[in-house]
């Protein structure tokens, strides 16, 4: 074991499979010599040779394109698309390709791309650097949805999505990448150093895709949610010595559905939260299955904090980011409505 | 030249009730255009993008240095399989025009690209075919029932009813399942060759476009990355002047030739006489060595014409001139490959008369014979839990709840 | 007044808008000397010439990225997409530009694009000409998204965007371009001729966009849908001689949202129904917001019937397609739960 | 030739301990390149895509038929706005060094791309830049304080604080707002320039892409459709050899340069010295007349150096040789038009020196008005209601909840 931060356990991930499978190839921009823009890919290009971890031209599209190409032929491209802001210009080639290759050919062509990119805000990016549409993929059958919230979890999901024989959308929260973040920016940073889920396996394991981590059990209410707004919730439960159980989904599709339900049918409050912009979010799913589900059991309606329905702005980022205070007015919400 | 910015709209040079007109053309003598060594610098090869590489003359005689000299065996087999082709799109129509089939697209005028270059490459090579080239299927033996199951969506299609007809694909036999939208396939082909390339094998990816479909994002990501990887991959323009209603001004083919994008990009563009026989199969084995042996990409714009509807949901008598293909300088490629031979002396008219006659009796045997695995209008011979199958590797529990969901339903109807 | 089928109306909205408007551009693959694919810009060449009404390259991405360009240069372009499920290679320049072109330059810059296309199944397209991907488009913010379910709506609704100044994706249910759709492929097809939505008035009028139409009123329960779903709902209510009250969304974003709650409030239940895959489908975000807001008078939970998680199937396509027996049987629940 | 295909990873030619190595660029001599007329078929134009348009040679003397006469005031104009933009990036640069902003790109070595561009355009040509073109706010007369205050998202904000540091857009004076994603600007321009067509105007859209950026789709769609329609356009590709950390090789510019393009797709193509004030000039009005009288759009590659990081966020010496800009052939920009004034006699290095001081105090007082209106690190100056507007013309219901739903929170906070 080996504390590391997420950087370090997704550049683990993709050594401990380029080691192990020589099928596993590593592309995108600037991961080559320079190792990644966020460092994710560096030493991998020395080690494992330009064949194997190569730059590609600045094109999502021809990126996705020429992966799924390789995937035919036997390769198990990860492939990194720099920002996830910039992953439209790549959506026609995943939707209707990457995601609908197995169903359309019978199952005679298949190709095992995993695409990680890293998502969401907080890092003063802007509106074009700080977007989270995970939600949009969860729409897209044929597609698997992860991302983690701690080096941990991301080592052995990406090791995990890289092995998938179906295509994964790996997202990774950057806000986390160097330590979780609580939600107040003014507080001085913290580390991986110091949290569990910073201790890492150096080796080889990985963990399933679709299990959602109970990551602190409760009786009030189910907090529902993923990537850095995990510690977030932690956070505010935490400070504010509230009896939530909190879930970190990991993967949202597929969906641990089981977890979900489980947990809301015992604490008969749900509240789910993302960085995301709410209308049309994942959390739109996660509300309409759970109240599908528990709606006998739900002693209020299912509340969502989200990113507002508007770009991502420079100067207003905290304001935008659903952090802690929104996230208490929702969990005071939900407890007097159901009082 | 006018004193002010004009939009310009490229028409076609002849719409209904107009005079055919294929004056725009740029047409080079056969045998004219000089064959560079395969490993020829690509700024010694510019020359073949702009000029026409032909083989076969008026007179369907085989000249100049492009001559492949294949062998009359090969060539017999060449324009047996494009009648053969042929004759599956006539009788496919036909079916269709029956209400047997919901869709179809012909080839029709264009047969000599998928025969030629289907027997120039080999088996290990990996097709990327658009929607016309469905004879690479005949250049790689598949049965032809098997392409009638597919259309007809019943029990022994390859897809298990899961696309429209003529959306085949082969993975014993390396040809690439088709996507309805259109070019996605060409940066996908180069990825396989780049693959090919990292793995240290010398198998070849070959991708076909249309002439309206490199206007499409993915055709530039195509070029630009088997261009700096040096992907070992031909890439094949099929220019046959229009796509559904637009001719190919609308593409971008006014102020120069399709295949002049290649040294654009750095690459050799070849424009060949997509109706000869001989210069496709020649061109094809120039740019397969090449990039077999190291070379790179190879882009190809085949010059040739859809003498046939768009598709079966398309009515070209709406904005084509009467008569177009009669008219099309390049002629037909059957006939002219038929002519080469016949002037060799190895083929006569009651052979090749014959030979249809023959064909499209089979191709009736072999409808019969599809017909009785099953039909669209039957319902689909799958299991309707099929459905869910190959969305995943494994079903997942969403999909499986789904599929219970339906089955009740369908037994409760 | 007259009798119009929906692309004649779709053509009638562009023809008097050309008329009105000389900044009106119609372009798009086919449009021109053709009059597009399914007809509906017949006419409008020949009668506004090849500078207002002209085909493009096969490049969606460049159609709706040049016509973003000419929208800030003054013109008003209506762009056509083929078929919706070509729309994905213009994903960024609709999510990335068109989008965010107000906000990210303070409202200096402004593009009035409308981009209309054929969607939805039925017609035996198979899984690339079937597709309905409007809830992709409905978490993308700075853009309002409009489906008309019959040749009056269509036109009122085109006109009105067009006229709107923000930029709006047009989806139009090709199942319904000449008649309304039952939901019983086997049955006589149905004209529009017939229909009280097929009486066109022949110039200018605009129907406002985000407001939902309640097409048929009713007590025991609420019936959410839109598009081809509006007419299959309304002859399962009709042939079971349900007391359902059934309302046709016409614009998904923005969501007229207090006519969806003041019927549920009433009825106190709800069934979403769309065409469209359910996983993050549009349904999820109507049922969110309507447990949300209706939950103390909610009877049962909210249940949706949508297509399945799966591509559209050629040869599956009537089990695919959510037709009237998966509607009733959805109601048949929602009934039984709140007994 | 190897023996079989390899997987090409067009590397750097040097790398941080290598010795820096500019023997992959190809020169042409200052003067050597003919002009051709303004109205010249495409053909006639090639020879310019694969040679370097050069006016000022290694002694600063101004040669051949590309030479544009300017005025002496119209250079040392150039030069005055190419040392305000240094002047201007390097405060910058300290005051992002300070944490004032939150982020910066400089553009140094490429000034004279868009000062001579800017110049030598039209006050009605709409210009779409990439992210490294401020010199264009300079040509047209911004004042600085106004983009300082766009980079610090205060009240004076042209954004509203929407846009990281640097997005900058102008409307009144017709320059574009900037994308945080790349290339989506330059079909966008393309578009602009066909409405003028359509509208007969004969205002031009001039944009500006990184060469790594032409790999991006939007770049192949922007050629297409300006070829097709012969929009009025200029499209400049800056080859400053790097993106971020990759070599201008993997991007394409390996084979065949980034000009090359141009003919590929029918259009000129103009390979030009990017850091010779008087060539950029002379090949802008060259491609401006051009397409301001019907000739259509030109492809512009200009050749220069990325002397600084990429942006704020980059460390070049993780990925560059050392001191590579000392190596690079063309020198560097101000360097190269301030020895051709001083050769003309019209300028002395005191009056330079002079100069630059002049102008590093004005930045200096600039920021500080700049900051008096506010700045980052304090909050934003707007109304957080600001947040809400322009996502549509008119606030929608749910947004105007949302708004309420801030606004209360803020308060019990
Ligand atoms: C992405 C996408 N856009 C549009 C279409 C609709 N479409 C199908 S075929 C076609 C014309 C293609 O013309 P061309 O590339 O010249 O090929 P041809 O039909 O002539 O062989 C169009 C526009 C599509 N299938 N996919
Ligand atoms: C669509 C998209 N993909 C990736 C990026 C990240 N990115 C920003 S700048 C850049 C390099 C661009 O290089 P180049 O085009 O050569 O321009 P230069 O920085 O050299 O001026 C990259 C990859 C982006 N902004 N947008
Ligand atoms: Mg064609
Ligand atoms: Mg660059």
């Amino acid at each position: 074991m080996a504390k590391m931060n997420m950087v370090q356990a997704l550049n683990s991930a993709m050594d401990v499979m380029m080691e192990r499978d020589p099928t596993v190839i590593v592309m995108g921009q600037d991961v080559g010599y320079f190792g990644g823009v966020f460092n994710c890919t560096a030493g991998l290009q020395e080690r494992y040779g330009e064949k194997r971890v190569f730059d590609t031209p600045i094109s999502e599209a021809g990126i996705v394109g020429t992966a799924i190409g390789m995937g035919v032929n036997g390769l198990r491209p990860v492939a990194e698309i720099q920002f996830a802001d910039y992953i439209y210009p790549a959506f026609d080639q995943i939707v209707s390709e990457l995601a609908r290759l197995r169903y359309r050919s019978a199952g005679d062509f298949t190709s095992p791309v995993t695409l990680r990119s890293p998502c969401g805000g907080g890092i003063r990016g802007g509106q074009t650097h700080s977007q989270s549409p995970e939600g949009i993929f969860t729409h897209i059958c044929g597609i698997k949805v992860v991302m983690p919230s701690n080096p941990y979890d991301a080592k052995g999901l990406l090791i995990a999505s890289i092995e998938d024989d179906d295509p994964v959308v790996f997202f990774e929260p950057k806000r986390l990448y160097n330590g979780p973040f609580f939600g107040n920016p003014k507080q001085p940073a913290s580390t991986w150093a110091s949290h569990p889920k910073g201790e890492v396996d150096e080796g080889y394991y990985s963990l399933p895709i679709g299990k959602a981590d109970v990551v602190r059990s409760g009786s009030d209410l189910t907090i529902i949610t993923y990537g850095t707004m995990v510690h977030v919730c932690e956070a505010v439960v935490r400070d504010n010595e509230l009896d939530a159980e909190i879930i970190d989904l990991r993967s949202m599709l597929p969906l641990d559905i089981d977890t979900l339900v489980k947990s809301v049918d015992k604490t008969g409050r749900c509240l789910i939260v993302h960085e995301a912009t709410r209308f049309s979010g994942f959390g739109a799913e996660l509300s309409a299955q759970i109240q599908e589900r528990c709606f006998w059991n739900l002693s209020a309606p299912i509340q969502r904090v989200t990113g507002w329905d508007t770009p991502y702005p420079h100067a207003f980022e905290w304001e935008y980011f659903p952090g802690p205070s929104r996230i208490i007015a929702a969990i005071e919400k939900v407890m007097r409505e159901s009082a | 030249m006018s004193q002010k910015p004009q939009l310009r709209v490229p028409g076609a040079p002849a719409r209904p009730g107009e005079k055919p007109d294929f004056s725009y053309l740029k047409l080079s003598q056969a045998g004219s255009v000089d064959k560079p060594a395969v490993h020829a610098p690509v700024s010694d090869t510019e020359y073949l993008s702009k000029q026409l590489v032909r083989v076969l003359d008026d007179n369907g005689v085989a000249q100049g240095s492009w001559n492949p000299g294949l062998s009359v065996e090969k060539l017999r087999h060449g324009l047996k399989l494009m009648l053969a082709v042929r004759a599956f799109d006539d009788r496919m129509l036909k079916v269709h025009r029956q209400g047997k089939i919901s869709f179809y697209i012909q080839c029709r005028g264009e047969e000599a690209i998928s025969i030629a270059q289907g027997l120039a490459l080999r088996e290990g090579d990996m097709l990327f075919p658009s929607y016309r080239n469905q004879g690479l299927y005949f250049a790689r033996e598949r049965p032809v029932v098997d392409l009638m199951c597919q259309c007809l969506s019943n029990a022994r299609d390859m897809c298990r009813g899961r696309q429209l007809p003529i959306m085949y694909h082969w993975k014993e036999k390396n040809i690439f399942s088709i996507s309805g939208n259109l070019t996605t396939q060409v940066p996908q082909a180069v990825g396989w060759a780049m693959a090919s390339a990292i793995k240290g094998e010398d198998h070849l990816a070959v991708t076909w476009t249309g002439e309206g479909s490199t206007a499409e994002s993915d055709y530039h990501n195509a070029l630009t990355f088997a261009n700096v990887y040096q992907a070992p991959c031909i890439i094949n323009v099929v220019n046959n002047q229009w796509a559904i209603s637009t001719f190919q001004g609308i593409a971008g083919g006014q102020d120069s030739p399709f295949a002049a994008r290649g040294p654009g990009y750095g690459m050799p563009g070849i424009r060949v006489d997509g109706n000869d026989f001989l210069a496709i199969y020649a061109v094809t084995e120039w740019a397969a060595e090449r990039a077999r042996t190291g070379g790179g990409p190879t882009l190809i714009e085949h010059v040739t014409y859809r003498a046939s509807a768009h598709s079966t949901s398309d009515d070209p008598t709406r904005y084509r001139a009467k008569d177009e293909q009669d008219h099309f300088p390049l002629g037909d490629p059957v006939e002219r490959l038929k002519k080469h031979l016949v002037g060799l002396g190895v083929w006569t008219q009651e052979e090749h008369d014959e030979l249809i006659t023959k064909l499209d009796a089979s191709m009736v045997d072999s409808w019969q014979e599809a017909l009785s695995y099953g039909t669209t209008e039957e319902g689909s011979s799958f299991a309707v839990d099929s459905m869910f199958d190959d969305v995943y590797k494994d079903i997942p529990d969403h999909l499986v709840a789904q599929r219970e969901k339906l089955k009740r339903q369908l037994q409760n109807q």
